[in-house]
């Protein structure tokens, strides 16, 4: 069972997540770089996959049906966000941060998640060629990767962040 | 650096169902080296009108002259930096801002944006922390190790590193305890006096405004009401009760004695210059 | 302030959110049955009925197409000039435009269309509030594989609260970087991401030490988990919501004999 | 009269700080409908001692004393039904705020507690009208003053119905209005429930409606009295964490000029009676 003290502090990480994914505080070219995934990395790291696959998939929720975000709720794009949340938690809960953890992690998120699954939904809900929106699909993630990977890693060995885990 | 307002108007979120009218016809001027308070209710437009001064917010209408730098509707966004590191924005709680590993970076972190070297930037630290009355072993802690009236100075310093003109500071004592009240006045007053910094204080103690303000200015909803020393606003206190604005101690004191019966040359504002106009009316 | 809800008294706006939220699922569900124009014509005009009964401006149902018109753009223009059939107009290479091709893209349009308008329906004629209890009511059957129900829907309802707060909180430290010579979103790809690291921490530290305060705040007031805990706020199911489900079902049914 | 709290060697340590006790041999009690300030510095433990009275700091190795509330020993067991004698007011408004409305939050404590729906329904809205927020029943937190918070959390306090109150700091992020406001619903709470009021300050004025005042220095308790002979301690008082109150000031100033003053404290109301009728003599 979660203490008030994790339920608190999952929570405000959703909070968080949910505000993150409305300041896009940067893009490149076209691309839009939110920060929605460094909340859920950071669920995943110190709560480990289920919780965090658990939040994630509240988020989506709240985003879709709540705040009405991109267009309309689809079981799929639920299960993306759980998967999202539970790889991050397989590679860092309770583990030491390392590059390899870091690209590793963003990698299979990236091409399973992102590119893979979601495109699919894509190709179920609306009937999109799978095959005319993979190549953007990627190329759009091949510019997030490293710059996922950076931040990650970055927010992972920050020593304020580190002592904030220490506090759980 | 003189900081003028003319017919200065200010309107969150122009053009949207949420738009709401924050400033209205603002003529103002703050003078080089003058310590002036703003007070005012909770929404009276006081943090608006502060955030014209570094040009965080532009003007929707009117124009703000900084300096030799004139703000307008139209003025570009880009440029507007070196405004930035001549006044200098302590914002209310402004310990929420820290985030470097050690509080000698992060105070570093102001003035290495402004492109200062980090070697200069460094030793910047190292004065600051002592100006604000830490000791030198703190600068390499983590800021969040520190406790709250700390954390807040660490905050403080990180904006006088960058060398501002003009310092603006929100509400620098809320949460504070008296001695640590006490201690950030005392160092505003020092920096005012010893370094010549304009100051411009946002704050609902009229006790502090009293002892320390050269200019009182008095806002109500979006607008300038009163512009005066302190002895010239607190005279009338009746005015301030209707106001609602809260009298200082000494003043709201005096009051009471008047209608006794006793008799003061000029509004008293401190209880040192009270006690000095009772004396010879006491046996 | 939080989400698109606009206030009203309509009949639409009076209905259990569960009922909106099952029956949005639903109708995602159920367009999957249409394939031609009749099956089409019928259910946008049953969205317009909806719509009208909703009395919010079509325009705001409109606007929430808007995130998504490339994708729609892109999406229909593949279908026109991808796929063969019936009349060609016009032809280069691989590239055809056929009466089959231009059909096809009408029909993924109106699927567009048609989810995001019935969406966007919920949401505008929702609270969120209101949504966050349906969508615990609705998760309440899963206590029996253990699932967590109720810490759920507390995490959920702690999450609504404190976004406006840490909206708040973004803007806030943003002005107060930006007043240290900071610019957001300015200069390359490094100069931009080394300027979120200024925002960022503040944001989890703060979020951390607010909800150590929560916690402390709750087991104030005797919080010690999901056992045994009342709900203030109830949903109440109405003769209006049956109705709903009954209307569904017969979209279903027309649906079935038009294909 | 009854002692309501009573704690006896109280000694405390964070488990972060172990070489530092926050709380040392602290003993004192409260008795029923009585308000009690406790000052000091930051630092100096109160919002510990506050804190733990509510038993809501974890227990390590070392940490010992008793603590009783309304005769019943603070324990693992009992630490919940102490929980429903006693109502909390923190720091910060906004942390404190549990619930996405007014009533919902109100609502909070007793939904905690099983309370049937009616039940909690009339005593939402008997505790809303009580702190003049029934108007703003359906609000969310975002769109409240730090004030109209605080006077919320103190809805929350008067739904459960608990003996003693304890005011963590709860005005000190107030603006003046907000501070004025909050102290004015306490008092009246403590007027026509005779409620126990336990208050952490450094608020003069909330201080001034104490009917004893105890001080703390490095977890330590150093003093207890009447507001009156504590604030005859003048520029002390700042070390102690409390502003000199105004009447106690000019007292120094006028004696400082060589007037002679009385003895003891005087409220502002006895200073300016004293002045007047010295006034007169002349």
């Amino acid at each position: 069972r979660l203490s008030a003290r994790s339920i608190a502090i999952l929570g405000l990480l959703m909070a968080l997540q949910l505000v993150l994914g409305k300041f896009p505080v940067f893009g490149i070219w076209s691309v839009r770089v939110d920060f929605v995934f460094l909340a859920t990395f950071i669920m995943g790291w110190w709560f480990g996959p289920w919780w965090a696959g658990l939040a994630a998939v509240i988020c989506d929720l709240v985003n879709t049906l709540i705040l009405g975000g991109s267009g309309t709720y689809f079981v799929g794009f639920t299960i993306s966000a759980f998967l999202g949340g539970v790889i991050y938690g397989v590679f860092f809960y309770r583990q030491n941060m390392s590059w390899w953890r870091v690209i590793m992690a963003t990698l299979i998120i990236m091409l399973v998640v992102n590119v893979f699954l979601n495109t699919l939904w894509l190709t179920i809900l609306y009937k999109t060629p799978f095959w005319g929106i993979l190549p953007i699909r990627i190329l759009k993630d091949l510019i997030l990767t490293p710059i996922q990977v950076l931040l990650v890693y970055w927010l992972g060995t920050n020593r304020n962040m580190l002592s904030l885990r220490d506090r759980l | 650096m003189d900081i003028t307002f003319k017919d200065v108007g200010y309107t969150y979120q122009v053009g949207t169902p949420f738009e709401s009218r924050a400033l209205h016809e603002i003529n103002l001027t703050l003078r080089d080296h003058a310590f002036t308070a703003i007070i005012g209710h909770t929404g009276s437009g006081k943090s608006t009108l502060v955030q014209h001064l570094n040009a965080l917010l532009k003007p929707t209408s009117g124009t703000v002259t900084i300096g030799d730098r004139v703000i307008t509707p139209e003025t570009n966004n880009k440029n507007l930096k070196p405004i930035r590191q001549k006044v200098g924005m302590v914002f209310q709680f402004p310990e929420s801002q820290l985030f470097e590993e050690t509080v000698a970076k992060d105070i570093a972190f102001g003035p290495m944006n402004f492109g200062v070297s980090e070697e200069e930037s460094l030793k910047r630290a190292k004065e600051m922390v002592q100006l604000v009355g830490l000791k030198d072993a703190v600068l390499e802690r983590s800021p969040f190790d520190l406790s709250g009236g700390q954390m807040r100075r660490v905050a403080i310093a990180g904006v006088l590193a960058m060398k501002p003109e003009v310092l603006i500071l929100d509400e620098p004592t809320a949460g504070l305890d008296p001695e640590g009240r006490r201690d950030i006045m005392g160092m505003v007053q020092r920096l005012h006096q010893e370094n010549q910094l304009t100051v411009i204080l946002i704050t609902h103690l009229m006790e502090d405004v009293a002892n320390y303000a050269d200019q009182v200015v008095v806002m109500e909803n979006g607008g300038v009401v009163k512009v005066g020393t302190p002895r010239e606003v607190f005279s009338n206190v009746q005015w301030l009760r209707d106001k609602q604005l809260g009298v200082p101690e000494t003043a709201a004191f005096a009051d009471q004695l008047i209608k006794k019966g006793f008799q003061f040359k000029q509004m008293p504002l401190t209880e040192t210059e009270l006690a000095d106009e009772l004396l010879p009316q006491l046996p | 302030l939080l989400g698109r809800f606009i206030p009203g008294d309509s009949i639409v706006h009076r209905l259990d959110p569960r009922v909106k939220l099952l029956m949005s699922f639903y109708f995602v569900g159920i367009i999957f049955l249409a394939d031609n124009w009749q099956t089409y014509l019928f259910l946008f005009l049953f969205t317009m009925v909806a719509i009208l009964l909703t009395k919010i401006k079509l325009g705001f149902f409109i606007k929430g197409v808007r995130p998504l018109i490339w994708l729609i753009l892109f999406t229909v223009l593949l279908q026109m000039l991808f796929s063969s059939g019936g009349t060609v107009y016009w032809s280069w290479g691989p590239i055809v435009i056929s009466s089959y091709g231009v059909v096809n893209g009408i029909y993924i349009f109106m699927r567009f269309v048609l989810i995001i308008f019935m969406s966007t329906l919920l949401t505008l004629t929702t609270p969120p509030l209101s949504l966050a209890d349906a969508i615990e009511s609705l998760l309440k059957p899963l206590k029996v594989i253990h699932f967590p129900v109720y810490e759920v829907a507390l995490m959920l309802s702690i999450a609504l609260r404190f976004v406006p707060t840490l909206m708040d909180e973004t803007e806030k430290i943003m002005n107060a970087q930006r007043a240290r010579g900071v610019d957001f979103g300015e200069g390359n790809i490094f100069q931009q991401m080394r300027a979120i690291v200024p925002l960022l921490i503040p944001l989890f530290v703060s979020s951390f030490n607010r909800a150590e305060d929560l916690a402390t705040a709750m087991e104030a007031r005797g919080y010690q988990g999901g056992e045994g805990r009342s709900k203030y706020r109830v949903l109440s199911w109405q003769l209006a919501d049956n109705l709903t489900i009954l209307a569904f079902a017969l979209v279903t049914v027309v649906l079935v004999i038009l294909r | 009269m009854a002692k309501i709290i009573d704690v006896t060697n109280l000694n405390y340590r964070y488990p972060q700080q172990t070489e530092h006790p926050a709380l040392k041999d602290v003993n004192f009690s409260v008795d029923q409908g009585e308000w009690v300030a406790i000052i000091g510095h930051n630092g100096s433990g109160k919002s510990t001692l506050a804190k733990s009275i509510d038993g809501l700091l974890p227990i390590g190795e070392g940490d010992s004393g008793t603590i009783k509330v309304g005769g019943i020993t603070l324990t693992e067991d009992s630490v919940w039904d102490i929980r429903k004698k006693i109502g909390m007011v923190f720091q910060n408004p906004d942390n404190q705020f549990v619930g996405a409305t007014v009533e919902d939050d109100v609502a909070f404590g007793l939904e905690n507690h099983g309370m049937p729906r009616e039940e909690m329904v009339t005593r939402v809205h008997e505790a809303l009208k009580r702190v003049r927020m029934l108007e703003f029943a359906k609000r969310e937190p975002a769109r409240l003053s730090g004030g109209q918070k605080q006077r919320v959390a103190i809805a929350g306090v008067i739904a459960q119905q608990p003996d003693i109150i304890i005011l963590d700091e709860a005005t000190s992020m107030l603006d003046p209005e907000g501070r004025v406001e909050v102290l004015e619903i306490v008092r009246k709470l403590k007027e026509e429930e005779n409620m126990t009021v336990l208050s952490i300050t450094h608020d003069i004025d909330e201080t001034e409606n104490a009917n004893r005042i105890i001080v703390l220095d490095d977890g330590q308790l150093q003093e207890s009295g009447t507001p009156e002979k504590i604030f005859a301690y003048g520029n002390r008082l700042i070390a102690m964490g409390l502003d000199v109150p105004y009447a106690e000031r000019l007292r120094t100033a006028l004696r400082k000029r060589g007037t002679i003053v009385p003895a003891q404290y005087l409220n502002e109301e006895g200073m300016v009676d004293w002045l007047w009728t010295s006034h007169l003599k002349m």
